[in-house]
């Protein structure tokens, strides 16, 4: 069976060649989707990606998540569809409803873009397969707001059901203050809902898909969609 | 035409950074009176209420206010009719 | 009813140049078309300062497909592929308003970039600010980098490199200069040309306010107390707008549906259809009632002379307007076709049935007044001198230099920008130069910003040498081969012959440089008036670098990379202090003579470097410029890894003043790491090169070690000295937010 | 302790990107009754006022209000003494 990603381009959506680029690296077929189009049929998998859809303005996502594209990719996940979104991907699943929690500005009210390391805390979902549980992913960020609020008891319930799959840590892997880059909640990167069929994160893992370019971590998430979909293994890792 | 003013603020258990950040800047100007801040955003609509009483246009407005102008996960919204 | 002196003065035009329109306009202009004289003749647009000191710089080269005269200069990089890149300064709005005069200076020079038909990826920008110890200063800092920020950011074109400076003089005006680079296919670049009469004239982007009126004219004159309330309206900056007018025209560039194009900068609608028409040896005629509008009440003067952001101009052919009018309406931009390309060399406005300006293009672009200024070299510089001995101990000296705001890490300036997207950006800010990879081939472009407006108060020819030669040897340090400058000349009111006098000397500086570095200068900015209440900046000539890998893999970054890896100096030390940051920090001067440049030796260790770098023989590559061998060999250990330092150990010569010695900033020195096996081959190349060198140390440990034989001068670790220089930036920002 | 509101506004001549975009997703969810919005911030502030008059207050809050709340150079501000 042939993976087909639709990738969906909104107003002010610029990581979306980017994003492209990295799947092709990968070996991964993709097409754009304009924020228009009604429907989704024929994609296994669809990419929110990064930028500044409707220019962030009012609320990082907000305005996005009543594009017309939106009730399209609420059948598609309740068809249990794949959807991951990278940041302003998931700042707009976040306004949707469909993952729990809001942004919030980062701590030091300053937008950051650097690599940071993040911990795969959950290896058994679509996205993170080819990871080991503990491993260390080295990727960067790029925002503003990324400082992730959820109350206690949804924290709680985010980690009873195992859904925080990416923390930020150090080079070791310990999850400590200082390697929390903007103040997230329990240094969460990235979750997934209860059916594991939706991840947000912040890191870009399309910027981390070409060793030239100073990592390649990013690469094993796509891999990991694309083999799950597929059943077999696609592309080369490293 | 009529005009109406939203406000959302934070809501309350939510830790505010960019309060703190102007209270803290605010004693460092040395206005030791002011004891907090809290920043939220005013929205003012002009509308063309086509007639409609205060009562539906209101309805309106929180409508909007719940699914666009506020989060609910992190946010209070309130409504004013202006005039 | 104001008399005609003060018309004159508020229109920034003197008698002699009024007297020159109403002779060859054969009547008084009427006052929209005094308007737009007052914004084409404004230093801003015309050059007339200095337009016969640009005239002498080399334009021409084989790789030169448009040198100066359009939106942006560009060149061949072979395979088909054309680099399109200027800068610009945006000194005078981002005084007024730090955020907004910062935002919108990325995004007119974006739009230089894409109305050439590329498509912008990499963003640099020079800033200089005044003493970080001011509230003013930080509150301006702070403003200007977020505003790079959010513009640049928004967008999505990554910002990859600059530099960012403090002295005094820039605390009354900051220096915001911003280069943008972009690609496009070599046989593809659009002109701002209107061609063709018959030819529909589009006007496409954001509704037209009252944003910015008489922004050239302000930029033509120097502040004082009255500046207050001639102040424009300011421009806000809206990058989300502006990306829909990028893609969009990128689309109709793609499609073959444009004849011409030219954004709406500095004097908007006045400048863009007079340069246009000019340009194509054509007419153009316009109706002012059919331009979409935000503010009500618009008169035609302030239309015409609006600056709102996000607009351009465009030129079509009647066939493809309505397809052009729909491509835009797709993205949701607003375009109509707002008047025709004639063939009588006028510019005419009408509003409806009124005409409310007729003006011969001849005059308004071909006579523009061009001034030769009187220059006289200001005493101060009459009597060159050396630095004194300069009294500090070698510990006091680098712990002050490495948290020094000049030379210390700019981290907490280049991690608000978004210096990753493109997935291009192989090295980013930190290093000497940014290379960026272009994809679907092997090549790699290297780019960079330098000057130093310190050295050109002491002697503005050999800092404009320097500059030139710094970034040609920055470029070099990667692997990359110099191809092209443009440039950013800062100066003062050009009305005093001090100041002329040193953009005179900073201009004959360039044209020797570039002349014997047989590098092309295809385009720059001149920015006068850096002036308030009479202090004027430091003269400040910034020069914008590119240059070309052709291969990728094989790109040399400035972080030492293994242990055991011997590190050499390659060039010539003199170890005098003139000029230096150690001068300027200890004694408060940096004496009266710079050091000057041997081009000829400079040539020579560009293409050993080149050579090496090709060669695969270079571990590291990072030039000595500022704080001298000391700090380039620190930052070549601060920049090695992500939270690992190696150390370093070097030898200082037995018969030297080791604070001299380290400290000196003499001109032509590279310092690079390379592997023990591979030493007695290249020492053996480099005396073949005749190329002075010297072996300083080797790499291991963690710390950073001074010897002069057996006796140690300094030790300290390198994680210990990182700190100092990785926080020194956000210690002297904290503090109120205004 | 007193409590004092301090909204702040883009000068009216001044573009508002914010409110623009604003104003068009409303339109695009139908709310076809709104014709402009005009989006602003708010900074509730708690004040310790030790006995200080209302105008003194008020003095101090415009003060802040130039010095750090809002950017004179393109917003204007108004106070309001809330109890
Ligand atoms: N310092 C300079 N060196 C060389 N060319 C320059 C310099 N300054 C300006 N020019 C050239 O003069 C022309 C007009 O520049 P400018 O008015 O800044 O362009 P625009 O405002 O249209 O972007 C351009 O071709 C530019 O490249
Ligand atoms: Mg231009």
């Amino acid at each position: 069976m042939s993976v087909r990603f639709g990738i969906v381009v909104f107003p002010g959506t610029n990581c979306d060649l980017d994003t492209k680029a990295a799947l092709e690296a990968s070996g991964v077929e993709s097409h754009f989707v304009w924020h228009t189009a009604t429907r989704l049929d024929g994609f296994e998998c669809v990419i929110l990606p990064g930028g500044f859809a409707h220019g962030d303005y009012l609320r990082t996502g907000a305005i996005a998540a009543f594009s017309p594209i939106i009730p399209a990719l609420r059948r598609h996940i309740d068809a249990g569809g794949l959807v991951i979104g990278i940041c302003n991907g998931f700042q707009v699943l976040l306004e949707m409803g469909v993952l729990p929690g809001a942004m919030m500005r980062n701590r030091s009210l300053r937008f950051i873009c650097r690599f940071v390391h993040v911990l795969v805390e959950q290896a058994d979902t679509p996205f993170t397969m080819n990871c080991t549980p503990g491993q260390v992913l080295r990727m960067p960020i790029s925002h503003f707001e990324g400082n992730y609020y959820i109350d206690e008891a949804g924290l709680k319930s985010l980690i009873d059901n195992r859904q925080v799959v990416l923390r930020y840590c150090d080079a070791e892997g310990k999850c400590t203050p200082e390697s929390n880059p903007n103040g997230a909640a329990f240094n969460i990167a990235g979750i997934c809902n209860a059916d594991r069929n939706v991840f947000g994160l912040m890191p870009h893992p399309e910027r981390a898909s070409d060793s030239l370019l100073g990592s390649v971590d990013g690469k094993l998430i796509f891999e990991s969609i694309a083999e799950s979909v597929s059943g077999r293994s696609i592309g080369q890792a490293g | 035409m009529r005009r109406a003013r939203v406000l959302v603020w934070l809501k309350k258990d939510v830790l505010d950074p960019q309060g703190r950040t102007i209270t803290e800047a605010l004693h460092g100007l040395g206005y030791d009176l002011v004891e907090d801040v809290r920043q939220g955003k005013v929205f003012d609509i002009k509308l063309d209420d086509g007639g409609v009483d205060d009562e539906a246009l209101v309805a309106a407005l929180s409508e909007m206010s719940r699914r666009l102008l506020s989060n609910p996960v992190i946010e209070d919204y309130s409504i004013e009719l202006l005039e | 009813m104001t008399g005609l002196p003060d018309v004159l003065r508020e229109h920034n035009l003197t008698t002699e140049e009024y007297e020159r329109i109403v002779e060859r306009l054969g009547r008084p202009p009427n006052r929209v078309e005094l308007g737009i004289f007052s914004a084409m003749w404004s230093e801003h647009c015309c050059y007339k300062s200095s337009k016969r000191y640009l005239s002498t710089l080399p334009t021409s080269g084989e790789r030169v497909i448009q040198g100066q005269g359009e939106n942006a200069g560009v060149i061949d990089l072979g395979d088909g592929i054309a680099l399109v890149f200027k800068i610009e300064s945006h000194n005078h709005p981002s005084f007024i308003e730090p955020f907004q005069g910062a935002a919108t200076g990325v995004g007119g020079i974006l739009r230089d970039i894409f109305t050439m038909g590329a498509r912008p990826f990499a963003i640099l920008d020079s800033l200089h600010f005044g003493n970080l110890d001011e509230p003013r200063t930080r509150y301006i800092m702070r403003g200007v980098v977020s505003g790079i920020s959010f513009y640049g950011n928004c967008i999505g074109v990554p910002t990859v490199g600059g530099q960012t400076l403090f002295a005094d003089c820039y605390s009354k005006i900051p220096l915001v200069n911003v280069m943008c680079a972009g690609i496009a296919g070599k046989d593809k670049i659009f002109l701002g040309k209107a061609s063709g009469p018959g030819n529909v004239v589009i006007y496409a982007g954001s509704r037209t306010g009252r944003d910015g009126l008489h922004g050239a004219t302000m930029a033509s004159s120097a502040f004082d107390e009255t500046s207050e309330e001639r102040r424009p309206t300011v421009q806000v900056g809206d990058p989300f707008a502006e990306k829909l007018v990028m893609d969009s025209c990128l689309e109709l560039m793609q499609r073959g549906l444009i004849e011409g194009i030219q954004d709406m900068g500095a004097a908007g609608l006045a400048c863009s259809t007079s340069e246009m028409a000019a340009r194509g040896g054509t007419g153009i005629r316009i109706d002012l009632s059919k331009v979409p509008r935000r503010a009500a009440n618009l008169t035609p003067y302030e239309i015409m002379l609006s600056e709102s952001q996000e607009r351009m101009l465009l030129v079509v052919t009647p066939q493809h307007k309505e397809e052009v009018l729909d491509v835009f309406s797709k993205w949701g931009v607003k375009a109509v076709a707002i008047g025709i390309v004639t063939g009588d060399g006028t510019l005419v406005v009408d509003e409806g049935t009124k005409r409310v300006a007729e003006v011969p293009l001849a005059l308004l672009i071909g006579q523009c007044p061009v001034y030769d200024r009187p220059t006289a070299r200001p005493p101060s510089q009459a009597r060159p001198g050396a630095v004194e001995r300069v009294d500090i101990s070698l510990k006091d000296a680098i712990e002050a230099l490495v948290g020094s705001p000049n030379l210390c890490d700019k981290r907490w300036v280049f991690e608000q920008y978004d210096h990753l997207i493109g997935t291009n950006t192989v090295v980013g800010p930190g290093a000497d130069a940014a290379v960026l990879r272009i994809k679907g081939t092997k090549k790699a472009v290297a780019l960079c910003l330098d000057g130093n407006g310190a050295k050109a108060a002491i002697d503005p020819y050999w800092a404009a040498v320097s500059a030139v030669a710094e970034s040609f040897l920055n470029v070099c340090c990667t692997g990359g081969k110099p191809l092209a400058i443009t440039n950013c000349l800062n100066f003062g009111n050009p009305e005093q012959p001090s100041v002329m006098w040193q953009f005179a000397e900073a201009t004959r500086g360039l044209k020797d440089a570039c002349e014997l570095l047989k590098l092309p200068v295809t385009g720059g900015n001149v920015s006068f008036y850096n002036e308030t209440l009479g202090e004027s900046i430091f003269p400040t000539p910034i020069v914008g670098m590119v240059g070309l890998l052709e291969d990728v893999r094989l790109v040399v970054r400035p972080g030492f990379k293994r242990a055991g890896d011997v590190v050499l100096l390659l060039g010539k030390t003199d170890p005098r202090l003139d000029g230096s940051e150690l001068a300027g920090i200890v004694t408060g001067s940096r004496g009266k003579e710079l050091p000057p440049v041997d081009l000829e030796a400079h040539k020579r260790l560009s293409q050993v470097l080149l050579k090496l770098g090709r060669d695969g023989l270079l571990q590291s590559a990072h030039d000595c410029s500022e704080g001298g061998i000391a700090l380039a060999l620190l930052k070549s250990c601060f920049v090695a890894g992500d939270g690992s330092w190696p150390g370093v150990t070097v030898s200082v010569p037995s018969d030297v003043d080791p604070v001299a010695w380290l400290f000196a900033e003499s001109p032509s020195r590279v310092i690079v790491s390379v592997k023990q096996e591979d030493v007695r081959r290249i020492m053996r190349y480099l005396e073949r090169q005749h190329l002075e060198h010297t072996v300083l140390g080797e790499i291991g440990g963690d710390a950073f070690r001074v010897k002069s034989g057996h006796s140690s001068l300094f030790s300290a670790t390198v994680e210990h000295l990182w700190r100092i220089w990785a926080s020194k930036l956000e210690e002297l920002l904290a503090g109120e937010s205004k």
